[in-house]
């Protein structure tokens, strides 16, 4: 080396970094062990915990521990452990597949806005500003009446109203990043449009996107368990929402029917939401000296 | 002399994830009464943490003083409470920083934040530490300091600001000014007012200063007495005149050699590299002769931005960025714009390969006309001229590995098959004298330094004619940056490249340049041959520009009445302004001086 | 502003115009049934058979005139109908919104001073609580806990109707009294998110170079921290909370369905499940109207902190 | 019929005198009673508006001709006494002398004339005065009602809700009655209570009508109707005494709940005219529904007995037919469809559906009205499971969703609640005429079931006026429904009163709270 200066932090870092950082957390390795403990428990869990939770296995309101039924059973005989177990799958993947689609309006909208400016940032931001300023619950409430309550219909809904942050912290990202020197130097070493953005900019504006998304899991279901309570669910699939929704009435003698789905619920969301902090202080630089 | 304050083998660490890591080994030196110290180093050594140790306000938990003593006034400071330390911190000893932006509140008027001091050691009610504020800022020399003082931080300039925050730091008559690189982030005009006032102030107050700098030539403009630094250790002390006269450690002649003076070029017709003291093999110095054959002709280069405004986002004003520019550059040479902060030397760069779209004029490359190609041909063209950017931190992708970075031309314009491609990013990493093993790395693996000649490396992938180089330089420790500067001139003569060397450094355009053109408020002020325009400066912008400049030698310091620099004015105007065309004079052979108003 | 309003409502009355069903049909169903001429007769009565461009069209010509129509269901002006429930959301949204932000920046500063500590973890953790449990189902517990086990305070409404005092505290008490427990549900969520913005903002302040001047001026703790850094930290706070206002208002809904207060969340969700459009476009136009003011609320306040924002 | 209404005039006086005087010892005068509804009512008009909802606070503003006591007893209110004669097709009401509207005009038989002809005109329910053609006012005080034939139906709907006598002078100003600003706000009703306010979806607060043409009554000075949608506010609310009174409460779980509180009187007394009755309705036209064997398959697979203690938990009534238990129509001996699991494979493999190799033969889908029919129609897809039908239950976002689906007849099965409405020309003849097959109507025949035998019965049935011919023939109607099986009735809706103990004389009727509370008062 010829030169003898120190190597000072980058601004970004590479992914390996990344996970190192991620991986010192404790809080965050919590979270990540907490979540991928109840992936596997809906993924797999069916297989060791056969019963059927829509089967009608014993008298209704056994309370939770009597009759060898761990977490009691419901208003038609239904085990609740069953329906936690199997209603993991369903929540985790509305909220995933929601946020994904959230993810995909949002850096679509959000990334065309930032990089080319104009009126197409106008439009696209009004477009966003919109959706900013409707109440998001009525909207999706508007849309699953339309579509019908399906499983499908109620993750296109929150997904469809829920992209707005997404898409103003890829613009913002876009914004900044399309002015830094190596954006100028790839785009006068001949880059298109195209590559600029996918390319060159996103990979770098990645880090707050992926930590919005990841918040946006945990809002997605707690948004579609809000949905359940307004009795807009899918009856032929068990998420923990709908468990809650359709206890709701009984929750006065009841109350552990929509205590169990309301705390895997609460669990879920708090181990995203501790992923998603490790993600932040992993992805950006400014917090990861702290 | 009484020492004021007396460091005695002070160390002080730093806890990383790594671990701990000692930023300042078993340093010792003293400060006297009423003297200037300057602590010289370059960037990492320590010498800004040693400064922030004299005020205890290392970061907690980050820094920590493992041992030694730093006494002021007889007092061992770390034997005093928090209570006590903060009625010696803004009173007995101050501190102004390096970054003017961003030092100051921007929430609270600057008259709130000079009386706040005030009234925080003075015991002064709220009337009255006003009253003083407003007389602590005539003395700094803000115009209409009654006015100014209702101002917040983002009304003023940064050398106002500057100004402000040497009005907060000698509020209280302190005994010693602690003075953090005060200067690095202004331009040079401004940076000469400052140094002159801080020097005035500390005639009249007798207060002490310690002065924290990496450039040769501020030291030269205000020590008295010099430490110079590095990594985290002293490695000489003396007088000002005896460092620059008779420097004895290896590093400070290396230091000195590495800055280039302004003047050593008056004597010699072209430019040539530097000889670098440490460098194993030095090259050949030839000079750098070039040819007279144009590549680049610019006529009447105009860009303007709009200023969008309003419900609907109309715009309402335009700023002139760049105004009926024109110039030539040949093939071999190097042609220096310099100017400063906002002149829109780095606009017309930008504007050469329409990274920003030019309003109006002609720029033509080796024949061919750059504004009137359709974007496909434009995207060919761009193969031609290269940029290297300023900031070495972001003019690389953080995500990509070296070897795709430099490789990713070649790949955009497919002109070389994937089996040669390899060889050809080695030969680039040959060329910039990096090793070939540095083709996997990441960008934060790097130097700044490394990252420039990455930079480099990418640039010269294309085999272009032109090289735009914006700033490539400034951001560099001066050793580094002499290395780059030879390494962008050697690649000259190998290559037989020509540049456009955007600089606000006298000294280093000095050095590079065959041909040199002054920038002020978007126009071209005056344009020549190097040596005419450093020997005959025909413009009264470019006489004070130069007169600015520091120099590398006690024996040539300035005082504050002989800078008087008009302030910048703002380079927006309406949509109706249309402002008259560029004339010049030939003053010498080739040597052009703007007859014009240009607002100067 | 106008034309996210004209947005609004051509998007849901497209929306709600697919949805299959209409006002006729629930009319018909608090009627016990109706028969097929009640049911064109309804139609007809309420513009339903007209095409749907017309009734867009109609629909958007009345709303320029300020006059959003009647109530399908309920027969009522939409204007009267939305005027009575208004003021109790936007008692719940602001009370709310203040509280959880006050408690919110509360635990931030906090936080902020010792950001490795036991106590940042424990203020963390206080508001992930609040986070990460669905709003009803605190809402369900806390009424569970409060008004049924410890009967503190009433299960549901605004107001006691039989207090026959003209005294204007009793009165201002009472609805307190309502408010308390749906206010803290509806705060507890955004707690989270306030703490953490403060507490983020205040480490990134408390590290910026002007706060190491104050402390160089040689300012107490105290005036650095309050003074100076929460000064500064605020500005991303008070802009998310402007941000978050929708996020506020359907939170709302789902408050007001467990309290049952008086407010448009139920009027809202009544409304489209009903078919009631003139209503429900009512609604949207008034809590996008809403949301505006929150956010030109906000933006005022940032402005007071900030003199380099401009309106 | 005749000799029927004779003894009830009759006995009129001494009947209201000795046997409601007796067991409602010494109401107290005053207080305010604060009761809870479940929705919020469109308006308060029962003449143009139908539906419990507004029938609470309806039946409090507005009088009615005649009331019934809890024996489906008809009795002098409005109308002090009447008369049948001309084999029923004449029906003389004579009013009460004294009695004003809440403006103080006095109320006329010209008003009954007109909210009769209002009613005929606006109210959905079109068989209840369909046969009625002029209404005569020989004076002030005399209405005659002259029908086109025998109405056994006429008396019941001319009580509680269903005949409001609205003043003339205020509805007959030539707006549309259905949208009369006065349905809502500054209410002139004929009842024992006046409006003070009502603010839809918070409250409707009714105060005591001073020149009620009852002397003494009301007994309450005020009543507050509380609209609170949420199940379990509403019984916390009852819990902890904030709430006083809540009836048409149907949540099983609550009932139940509530029975074990010692402040509180749980009574399923009072909802017989109402008739709610719980069915899964199968489309008999299309798809494999439309075979009756599948029906009874379903039928015997449908364990009714789980539906009335695992779901209803013991609180609600088993029913068997169209008609609800409770009313004196009522034919308990028809097939019940008792649990048969092997009965119902052995009718399916006998029709030829085979169980495929997943043990499934054929895949159905279950809809359900109202939010309360979840549990059963999960509970449908779970036991028709264990006879090879595969069902999906489709949920519908909301009541006009549903009723869209149904009313256009693109389904396989649906639970739904339906009304009895007192008499069953009113409201049990509409699920099962094939004239009331109306694509796009909710609660029309949306089963297109279709029978001429049935019909004809019910032609017959409609316009007997001896009740045990009468009785005769809804018995052999409900016998040959159940051979049909166009629905497979399950059991009553549960509806209760619930109430403090400090309530007195809550409404025991047939008509629950559409019923005038006049008697009803708040002890010490």
């Amino acid at each position: 080396m010829l030169e003898n200066e120190e190597i000072d932090e980058p601004t970004i870092k590479p992914v390996k970094e990344i996970f190192q950082t991620f991986f010192k957390s404790y809080s965050a390795v919590t979270g990540l062990f907490i979540l991928i403990g109840i992936a596997v428990m809906g993924f797999i869990g069916p297989l060791f915990y056969p019963t059927d939770p829509f089967d009608m296995v014993w008298m209704p309101f056994s309370p939770p521990g009597a009759d060898g039924f761990l977490l009691g059973t419901d208003y038609l005989g239904r085990d609740i452990l069953s329906q936690i177990i199997n209603g993991a799958r369903v929540s985790i993947a509305i909220g995933f597949l929601a946020a994904l689609v959230s993810c995909f309006i949002g850096v679509g909208i959000g990334s065309f806005a930032g990089f080319y400016g104009g009126w197409v940032e106008e439009t696209l931001m009004r477009i966003t500003e919109f959706f900013q300023v409707l109440p998001t619950l009525l909207f999706a409430m508007v849309i699953v009446a339309l579509f019908g309550s399906s499983v499908l219909s109620i993750t296109l809904a929150i997904g469809a109203v829920s992209w707005a942050s997404v898409a103003r912290i890829t613009r913002s990202e876009f914004l900044r990043i399309k002015e830094l020197d190596f954006v100028l130097a790839s785009r006068s070493s001949g880059s298109n449009n195209m590559a600029l953005i996918f390319r060159v900019i996103l990979p770098n504006a990645a880090a707050p996107i992926i930590v919005q998304s990841a918040l946006l899991v945990g809002a997605a279901i707690t948004f579609e368990a809000g949905l359940a309570f307004l009795g807009l669910s899918d009856p032929n699939v068990i998420s923990w929402g709908q468990v809650i929704g359709s206890n709701r009435v009984y929750i006065l003698d009841a109350t552990y029917t929509v205590t169990f789905p309301g705390i895997a619920i609460f669990i879920t969301v708090l181990a995203i939401s501790l992923v998603g902090d490790g993600l932040n202080d992993a992805l950006n630089p400014k917090l990861r000296s702290r | 002399m009484e020492d004021l304050v007396s460091i005695n083998n002070l160390n002080i660490e730093a806890r990383t994830r790594a671990g701990t890591l000692k930023v300042v080994n078993d340093l010792s030196f003293t400060i006297k009464k009423s003297e200037t110290l300057c602590v010289v180093g370059e960037s990492g050594c320590g010498k800004s943490v040693t400064a922030l140790s004299l005020m205890s306000l290392l970061p907690e938990g980050i820094l920590k003083v493992s041992s030694g003593d730093i006494l002021f006034d007889n007092t061992n400071l770390a034997q005093l409470s928090e209570a006590e330390l903060e009625g010696i911190r803004g009173n007995e000893i101050s501190m102004i920083f390096q970054e003017p932006m961003t030092s100051l509140n921007p929430l609270f008027t600057v008259g709130e934040q000079v009386s706040e001091v005030i009234r925080r050691h003075k015991n002064l009610n709220k009337e009255k530490a006003w009253v003083s504020a407003v007389e602590l800022l005539d003395a700094v020399k803000i115009p209409n300091p009654d006015k100014r003082a209702f101002d917040y931080p983002f009304q003023l300039s940064g050398g106002q600001r500057q100004r402000v925050m040497i009005a907060i730091a000698l509020a209280c008559q302190p005994k010693i000014l602690i003075a953090d690189e005060p200067t690095t982030a202004l331009d040079v005009t401004i940076q000469a007012e400052i140094l002159a006032l801080i020097n005035r102030l500390k005639e009249e107050t007798g207060t002490a200063v310690m002065f924290i700098t990496h450039d040769m030539a501020v030291v030269a403009q205000m020590a008295d007495r010099v430490v110079v630094m590095h990594p985290g250790k002293k490695v000489e002390e003396g007088t000002v005149h005896e460092i620059f006269n008779n420097p004895q450690h290896e590093y400070t002649k290396s230091l000195l050699a590495a800055v280039p003076k302004l003047g050593e070029m008056a004597s010699k017709k072209y430019p040539e590299p530097m000889r670098l003291v440490g460098e194993k093999k030095p090259k050949a110095l030839k000079p750098i002769i070039g040819t007279n054959e144009p590549l680049l002709k610019v006529n009447n280069l105009v860009t303007r931005y709009p200023v969008k405004g309003g419900v609907l986002r109309r715009t309402v004003a335009r700023v002139h960025a760049v105004e009926d520019v024109s110039f030539t550059i040949m093939k071999g040479k190097t042609l220096s714009l310099v100017g400063e902060s906002g002149c829109g030397k780095s606009t017309v760069g930008r504007s050469l390969i329409r990274l920003v779209e030019p309003t109006s004029g002609d720029v033509n490359l080796d024949g061919q006309n750059i504004l009137s190609l359709n974007p496909k041909d434009m995207r060919k063209a761009r193969s031609n001229i290269q940029m290297v950017f300023q900031d070495p931190f972001s003019s690389l992708n953080p995500q990509r590995p070296l070897f795709d970075q430099v490789a990713e031309p070649l790949r955009n314009y497919g002109t070389v098959k994937r089996e040669v491609l390899q060889e050809k990013i080695g030969d680039l990493f040959d060329r910039v004298k990096l090793p070939r093993s540095f083709m996997q790395r990441y960008p934060h693996q790097l130097s700044g330094g490394q990252r420039q000649r990455i930079a480099i490396a990418r640039a010269l992938a294309l085999n272009p004619k032109l090289i735009i180089a914006d700033e490539a330089v400034s951001a560099l420790d001066v050793s580094v940056q002499a290395q780059v500067l030879n390494l962008m001139m050697e690649l000259q003569v190998d290559l037989g490249l020509s540049f456009l060397f955007i600089s606000h450094d006298m000294a280093v355009v000095e050095r590079v340049s065959h041909d040199v053109g002054v920038m002020y408020l978007g126009r071209l002020v005056e344009i020549g041959p190097r040596p005419s325009i450093f020997r005959n400066p025909q413009h009264p912008y470019t006489q004070d520009l130069l007169k600015a400049v520091p120099i590398a030698d006690p024996d040539k310091r300035k005082s504050e009445r002989d800078l008087n620099f008009k302030p910048l004015p703002s380079p927006i105007h309406d949509l109706t302004h249309n402002p008259a065309p560029s004339e010049y004079k030939e003053v010498a052979k080739n040597h052009f001086v703007l007859t014009t108003d240009c607002g100067y | 502003m106008l034309l996210v309003l004209l947005v609004v409502v051509v998007l849901n009355f497209l929306m709600l115009h697919l949805a299959p069903g209409d006002i006729a049909d629930t009319i018909a169903q608090t009627m016990g049934g109706a028969d097929e001429q009640d049911m064109a007769e309804l139609r007809k009565q309420y513009g339903l058979d007209q095409p749907f461009f017309i009734q867009l069209f109609n629909y958007v010509v009345r709303v320029a005139l300020l006059d959003f129509g009647h109530s399908h269901f309920y027969n009522l002006p939409v204007f009267d109908l939305i005027m009575e429930r208004f003021p109790a959301t936007l008692l719940l949204v602001f009370s709310a919104q203040i509280l959880s932000l006050f408690v919110g920046i509360l635990l931030g500063v906090y936080a902020a001073q010792n950001p490795n500590g036991l106590s940042s973890l424990f203020v963390n953790m206080f508001s992930l609580f609040g986070y990460a449990a669905p709003v009803f189902w605190t809402g369900i517990l806390l009424l569970i806990a409060f008004s049924l086990h410890i009967p503190i305070f009433p299960v549901s409404g605004m107001r006691d109707i039989t207090i026959e005092s003209s005294n204007f505290f009793v009165h201002f008490f009472d609805v307190l009294r309502h408010l308390f427990l749906p206010m803290i549900t509806l705060a507890s969520i955004f707690f989270a998110y306030y703490s953490r913005l403060c507490r983020a903002s205040m480490l990134e302040v408390l590290g910026a170079d002007f706060v190491r001047t104050a402390k160089a001026k040689g300012l107490s703790k105290k005036d650095v921290l309050l003074k100076h850094a929460l000064k500064n930290s605020l500005s991303p706070v008070i802009t998310f909370a402007g941000l978050s206002f929708s996020a506020v208002v359907s939170g709302a809904i789902l408050v007001e369905t467990v309290y049952s207060w008086p407010g448009l969340g139920t009027l809202a969700f009544n409304s489209i499940i009903s078919r009631d459009t003139p209503v429900l476009l009512g609604i949207l136009i008034f809590s996008t109207l809403m949301v505006t003011v929150g956010n030109l609320l906000t933006d005022l306040t940032l402005k007071a902190l900030d003199p380099r924002i401009k309106i | 019929m005749n000799k029927h209404f004779l003894k009830t005039l009759l006995l009129t006086a001494t009947l209201i005198f000795t046997s409601l005087g007796v067991s409602f010892a010494e109401p107290k005068k005053g207080g305010t009673l604060i009761a809870a509804v479940g929705n919020s009512p469109r308006h308060l008009n029962p003449a143009v508006q139908s539906g419990i909802v507004t029938g609470f606070p309806g039946a409090q503003l507005f009088a009615t001709p005649i009331r019934y006591d809890n024996n489906w007893e008809p009795q002098p209110y409005l109308a002090e006494s009447w008369e049948i004669s001309d084999g029923g097709k004449t029906v003389r009401l004579n009013l009460v002398k004294d009695a004003v509207f809440h403006d103080g005009v006095p109320i006329k038989s010209s008003d009954v004339k007109f909210s009769l002809e209002t009613i005929k005109k606006n109210h959905p329910f079109k068989t209840m005065f369909a046969p009625v053609v002029s209404v005569e006012t020989p004076d002030e005080h005399t209405a005659i009602l002259k029908l086109s034939s025998p109405h056994p139906a006429l008396m019941l709907a001319m009580s509680s809700q269903l005949m409001a006598i609205i003043p003339e002078h205020v509805y007959g100003d030539g707006q549309d009655p259905k949208t009369h600003p006065q349905n809502s706000e500054n209410v002139v009703g004929s009842g024992p209570f006046k409006l003070v306010e009502f603010k839809s979806g918070e409250h409707i607060i009714l105060e005591r009508f001073d020149d009620f043409f009852i002397d003494g009554r009301p007994y309450l000075d005020k009543m507050v109707l509380k609209i609170i949608k949420d199940p379990a506010t509403r019984t916390i609310g009852l819990e902890n005494g904030e709430i006083d009174f809540y009836a048409f409460e149907n949540v099983a779980r609550n009932i139940v709940r509530l029975k074990k509180n010692d402040n509180l009187t749980v009574t399923p007394d009072g909802y017989a005219a109402i008739g709610p009755i719980d069915w899964l309705a199968f489309n008999t036209k299309d798809g494999k529904t439309a075979d009756v064997n599948v029906r009874r398959a379903i039928a015997y697979a449908i364990d009714r007995n789980f539906i009335l203690k695992a779901i209803m938990l013991g609180v609600a009534d088993e029913a068997r037919t169209g008609i609800h238990p409770g009313s004196p129509f009522y034919e308990p001996n028809v097939e019940p469809y008792n649990l048969d699991i092997d009965k119902a494979n052995k009718i399916l493999d006998d029709a030829g559906y085979k169980k495929g190799s997943d043990g499934m033969r054929f895949g159905l889908t279950v809809d359900f009205g109202w939010p309360g029919l979840k549990p059963n129609a999960e509970y449908t897809k779970a036991a028709l499971k264990k006879i090879g039908i595969d069902v999906t239950v489709r949920a519908s976002a909301d009541f006009p969703t549903w009723a869209k689906t149904v009313s256009n007849h693109n389904f396989d099965l649906t639970w739904d609640t339906v009304f009895n409405w007192g008499d069953p020309v009113i409201g049990v003849h509409r699920t099962y005429q094939t004239s009331n097959i109306k694509k796009g109507v909710i609660w029309s025949n949306t089963q297109q079931y279709s029978n001429p035998k049935v019909d004809a019965i019910m032609e017959k049935a409609g316009v007997e006026n001896d009740m045990d011919k009468r009785k005769a023939l809804y018995s052999d109607l409900q016998k040959m429904l159940a051979n049909d099986l166009p629905v497979y009735w399950t059991n009553t809706l549960p509806y209760h009163t619930i109430y403090s103990k400090k309530v007195g004389n809550p409404p025991m009727g047939i008509w629950a709270t559409s019923s005038p509370m006049d008697m009803t008062y708040i002890k010490d």
